[in-house]
């Protein structure tokens, strides 16, 4: 259902898509009901002329039951939406599948930087990529992040992934995804952080094997990656402070 | 409306506590929300950090056991007072409830010698996470036993003249209230190291 | 018992300003509500005029620059809770309801009463003085999460947000002395026979929202006081390398943010029961499930608060507790609006304007309670996090409560307030001017929300896959339904004074409703009740069989 | 209102007495260097004293009874608020997630004292 809104580009998008369209059916059905139910009511007991009202006090078993049953539905409704909720929630937040990669994602006032290991496929080498704004992995594979914050709190948001996740300073959260859908795809920042929070923007690129491997031959040269080091402090990470206040 | 022209609200009990002690025990109740919060906060921070025992050995064990006795003291104060106004003696419970303001004003100085030695040493509010949460925690306790003594000398003047004597009662719950929550900050700030 | 003593009539100033009277003070509480409305409603103007028409320059504004906006935002969300919800729904009804309901003179404690309106004005006033400073008032959400509000470095409007701090303690300070009173004035000041299941639910819900708000406030006072000394006296209780936790704020926020949520919407269900029951001439179907319900929201409320934490950062593991709790507390809430449906079984239903506004109440509230569920069950709330979808969920909401129920209120005891009729097709134009372009609003925000639109964002033209123009026609159309709505409130304004000189003169009773205000001439006089009254029965006794008359008031004797 | 004696008024003195000697209890056990011994005579001794106070100098048990019931009910809130928030900011490492500033501060003991800078 989520996926006539925006693009399904991570394997765990559809899992939260099937969730959302199983929790859009329970509810709907409910909602519709309540709201007729309602509207029917409201109808049939207009005021007339010459009809007393009934004197209901709602405290008996034969009048309570209209409540309690369709009650105990709604209960019913809610364990068959709290089960997947769950799974979904453990298998993309508490269970990290084994990674092929690990890339390290540091958000700051406003932008976001990217580490990746380098061809020697270790992070924290001299030839790790460090990219602003930019984040290139491959497709069909299974990725690590690290996250981190340098000063206040931001959210790694990739929506066409369907993932989601805030940065602390002071905490490094870790988590994981792997994307199926080659492409370009936005990352927000989804945590109020500063006058530059709608400036924070990111891409993910999506490429094939071959097409990284030659991306990553083409910026595993130490002098590029040298040139490529985030920025030490937050003013320079993209428009200047005076542009911001304008 | 002045005092003497209360409400008829004022004057009933349809829960059978009278309005003045009943809504001595909601505040109480909001109070221990409040202090509930900053001592949670301060223990969790504590028990993740023992390196902040360093910090906690430099308070001065015997000041807050003084000052504890100081306040268990004045709470006595205010209890007898509490009984002298059920004897409808209210020049008595006058006198109680001075001195058990006085216990309050031994209280501040107290913390007030304290507070100018840490200065002194160098620990200050931003001295880091023991120090801030030392000052917030005694600074936020400190005020409600400043607020607790205007009251109460004012709920004196009253009690001389045998006028509300019931507020002596509910000035000193209030007062046994904020005694409680220095038993409590006596260990966390003093003795736990 | 005899009558109050009648004082000498006192000076204006006295009279409207300095007044211990709880009729008085209620209207000091609605009419700053409603300033405050004005504002809080001005800046949803603006800062949709650029969602809607990025760029343009705003009428009666001028351009929206990305501080501007996030000060806009964030000063909609804190006014439209802290200094419109609360103290019209709260402090205005229950101040004037309160004594009035339970029969007897005032509250129990006039003075704090006063005390209590009057640091809500100071807190007013000091949030408002933030537009005035250097780097204007606070721009960094109402949610407040530090670093970003304890370093003046990071928000760039260091006093804003400290004066924004110091609003927000104020005002809790204001409600904590103005709910204490209202509770023990309930439990205390009752009149003769009222018993406790005698209670009209209306103060019933006032009261417990104030006790909730007085058990859930307490942790946030002792965070403000962190929060200030962070941004003040340079201590690092947030500070993460110096042994603070940023997490913590949002734990003490959210643990009093969600009780709050329920804060305020009690009251409207109170108000709206009263309605429905006077309307449609029936008893509550249920008036104590009713109440135990209310009793089990109140309780779970305090359980649920890390939901709006799911992906900040939390233990993973404990989002899957709190999303269980957050779905058990739908089942209280259910059986609720089921009752109050059912209360229209067997009724005769009266479409006066009041009672459009209270079932408009049941049915858009409704929408906002099932489109929880998404956002209560971690799995989907990873997706729809600070997305739009959250926006319009709480908007379906808060709007139901903080306007349509307040609505419903205004126009059920204005005859009371003021002794006047309100126009009643003035009254219908307003009501369907209002519900119909909410309802606008909403809905597109639901689809931008779900199409991966994040909050608190003043451009999308950074991002290519939100600045597709489908996503800008459905921004465009909920700004142009905001201001078909803002429009019509003219008509209610209009409506408001108009009424008060050339209104219907109402009567004491002109609902031919049972509960005790009626029972007292419109507006009622200093001192309320002539003889203070006796209570018999319940407050809903609509519809007896084999009576003439269709109502029983609680003070007449059988 | 008048005040009507609602209470019988315990020995206050001897109140106060147990009071004092519970707090040197507290104040000699805290020079042990067990800690078992140091805890029980730091919060064990200060559970009984609060206990004390309440219930004598607050008359908390001849109170009507649902007022220490709102008062544990307060208490309990706060318990469930330590209880959701501990796991978060009193450990320095969960499930993916980890606190590195403060696990050195803690291994290095950096933020115990500033000595004087």
């Amino acid at each position: 259902m989520l996926e006539r809104y925006l693009t399904a580009a991570s394997t765990y998008a559809h899992w939260i898509d099937y969730q959302f369209l199983l929790i859009a059916v329970l509810v709907g059905f409910w909602l519709i009901l309540a709201e007729a139910v309602m509207f029917w009511l409201i109808f049939k007991f207009r005021a007339k002329d010459g009809r007393p009202t009934q004197y209901i006090t709602g405290e008996e078993k034969q009048q309570t039951r209209w409540i309690t049953i369709p009650h105990f539905l709604v209960i019913l409704c809610d364990l068959v939406i709290i089960v997947p909720a769950i799974m979904v929630w453990y298998n993309i937040k508490q269970v990290l599948p084994p990674p092929d990669e690990t890339v390290r994602v540091i958000g700051q006032q406003w932008a976001w930087s990217f580490q990746e290991a380098g061809p020697d496929g270790a992070l924290d080498t001299a030839d790790d990529i460090r990219m602003v704004g930019e984040l290139h992995v491959k497709v069909n594979t299974t990725y690590h992040f690290e996250l981190m914050s340098r000063d206040v709190v931001h959210s790694f948001s990739v929506p066409a992934f369907r993932l989601k996740q805030d940065a602390l300073p002071g905490r490094t959260i870790a988590g994981w995804f792997r994307p199926n859908r080659v492409g370009t795809y936005d990352i927000q920042c989804t945590q109020m952080c500063g006058i530059g929070h709608a400036m924070m923007a990111g891409r993910i690129i999506v490429e094939t094997q071959q097409d990284h491997a030659a991306w990553l031959m083409r910026n595993s040269n130490p002098a590029v990656a040298e040139q490529r080091d985030p920025p030490a402090s937050a003013t320079d990470g993209g428009l200047t402070m005076a542009e911001m206040r304008r | 409306m002045s005092a003497s022209a209360k409400p008829i609200a004022n004057t009933r009990s349809a829960t059978g506590i009278p309005t003045a002690r009943l809504i001595t025990w909601w505040v109480i109740a909001s109070e221990i929300v409040i202090f509930g919060g900053l001592l949670a906060s301060y223990i969790m921070h504590r028990v993740g950090h023992p390196e902040w025992a360093d910090a906690a050995s430099h308070t001065n064990t015997w000041a807050g056991a003084f000052n504890t006795f100081v306040l268990l003291t004045s709470s006595l104060c205010a209890v007898l007072a509490h009984k002298a106004a059920d004897g409808h003696d209210g020049p008595k419970a006058a006198k109680l409830l001075r001195l058990t303001s006085l216990g309050g004003l031994i209280f501040l100085t107290v913390k007030g010698f304290e507070w100018t030695k840490d200065i002194h040493e160098g620990f200050v509010l931003s001295s880091g996470g023991f120090w801030s949460f030392y000052y917030t925690l005694a600074g936020l306790h400190g005020l409600h036993v400043l607020a607790g003594m205007i009251i109460m000398l004012i709920v004196a003047a009253d009690a001389a003249k045998n006028q509300e004597l019931q507020r002596v009662e509910c000035i000193g719950l209030y007062w046994h209230f904020v005694d409680i929550v220095w038993i409590f900050l006596f260990p966390l700030l003093y003795i736990a190291r | 018992m005899s009558t109050q003593v009648v004082h000498a009539e006192p000076g204006i100033l006295k009279k409207y300003f300095f007044s211990t009277d709880h009729k008085i003070i209620a209207m000091q509480y609605l009419f700053t509500g409603m300033a405050m409305a004005l504002i809080g409603g001005f800046f949803a103007y603006v800062f949709r005029m650029q969602l809607g028409f990025p760029n343009q320059h705003v009428p009666g504004y001028g351009i929206v620059t990305p501080g501007k906006y996030n000060a806009l935002v964030t000063m909609h969300g804190s006014i439209m809770i802290f200094w419109v919800a609360m103290p019209v729904l709260i402090a205005a009804f229950g101040n004037f309801l309160i004594p009035l309901m339970i029969g007897c003179d005032d509250m129990a404690f006039p003075r704090i009463n006063r005390l209590s309106y009057q640091i809500f004005l100071l807190s007013a006033l000091v949030l408002l003085s933030s537009f005035l400073v250097k780097g204007g008032p606070f721009g960094g959400a109402w949610t407040a999460y530090p670093p970003l509000s304890a370093v003046g470095a990071y928000n760039l409007t260091p006093i804003g947000a400290t004066l924004w701090l110091i609003a927000v303690a104020l005002e809790f300070v204001a409600f904590l002395l103005g709910g204490i009173n209202f509770t023990v004035t309930t439990m205390n000041s009752r009149a003769p026979g009222m018993k406790m299941y005698d209670i009209p639910l209306v103060v019933w819900m006032i009261v417990l929202a104030s006790v909730i708000f007085m058990a859930s406030v307490g942790p946030l006072v002792a965070g403000a006081i962190m929060l200030l000394f962070d941004q003040t006296m340079s201590t690092g209780f947030f500070d993460p390398t110096r042994g603070g936790d940023p997490l913590l704020w949002q734990h003490l926020f959210w643990f009093f943010g969600h009780p709050e949520v329920y804060v305020v919407l009690l009251p409207a269900l109170g108000i709206v029961a009263e309605v429905v029951a006077v309307f449609a001439r029936k008893k509550i179907f249920g008036y104590k499930t009713v109440l135990y319900t209310t009793w089990a929201v109140g309780f779970l409320s305090f359980v649920v608060w890390a939901h709006h934490q799911f992906v900040a950062g939390i233990d993973p593991r404990m989002a899957n507790i709190f999303s269980v709790t957050t779905l058990l507390i739908s089942v209280p809430i259910t059986e609720m609006v089921f009752l109050y449906i059912a209360t229209l079984y067997g009724g005769s239903i009266h479409l006066d304007t009041p009672m459009l506004w209270a079932l408009a109440f049941i049915g858009e509230f409704m929408i906002g309670g099932v489109t929880g569920i998404f956002l209560g069950s971690s799995g989907t709330d990873i997706y729809l996090h600070d997305t739009y979808f959250i926006i319009a969920h709480f908007h379906y909401t808060f709007v139901p409560i903080a306007i349509i129920a307040v609505y419903a209120g205004l126009t059920f005891w204005y005859p009371k307030m003021f002794g006047r009729m309100l126009n009643e097709t003035l009254g219908k134009i307003h009501f369907w001017g209002t519900v119909i372009p909410f309802n606008v609003i909403f809905i597109p925000l639901f689809i931008t929300g779900t199409a991966g639109d994040q909050r608190r964002v003043y451009s999308y033209a950074q991002f290519a896959e939100q600045s597709r123009p489908a996503l800008q026609h459905l921004r465009t159309t909920s700004t142009i339904a905001l201001l078909v709505m803002l429009s019509f409130q003219l008509v209610f304004l209009f409506n408001f004074f108009w009424s008060l000189r050339n209104g219907k003169s109402a009567g004491a009773n002109p609902w031919r409703s049972a509960t005790l205000e009626w029972t007292v001439p419109s507006p009622p006089p200093h001192g309320n009740f002539a003889e203070l009254p006796t209570v018999y029965r319940g407050p809903y006794e609509y519809g007896l069989p084999g009576r003439a008359d269709d109502f029983l008031p609680q003070n007449v004797p059988e | 209102m008048t005040t009507e004696a609602h209470v019988h008024h315990p020995n206050y003195v001897k109140v106060w007495a147990i009071l004092v000697v519970l707090l040197l209890v507290s104040v000699v056990g805290s020079m042990s260097h067990v800690r078992a011994v140091l805890l029980i005579a730091a919060f064990g001794v200060a559970v009984v004293k609060a206990y004390l106070v309440a219930k004598n100098f607050m008359h908390i048990t001849v109170e009507k009874r649902w007022v220490p019931y709102l008062l544990v009910m307060c208490l309990l809130f706060i318990a469930i608020l330590f209880a959701g928030v501990a796991p978060d900011v009193m450990k320095h490492s969960g499930l993916n997630w980890n606190k590195n500033p403060a696990s050195q501060s803690v291994q290095s003991g950096a933020s115990a004292a500033p000595k004087n800078e």
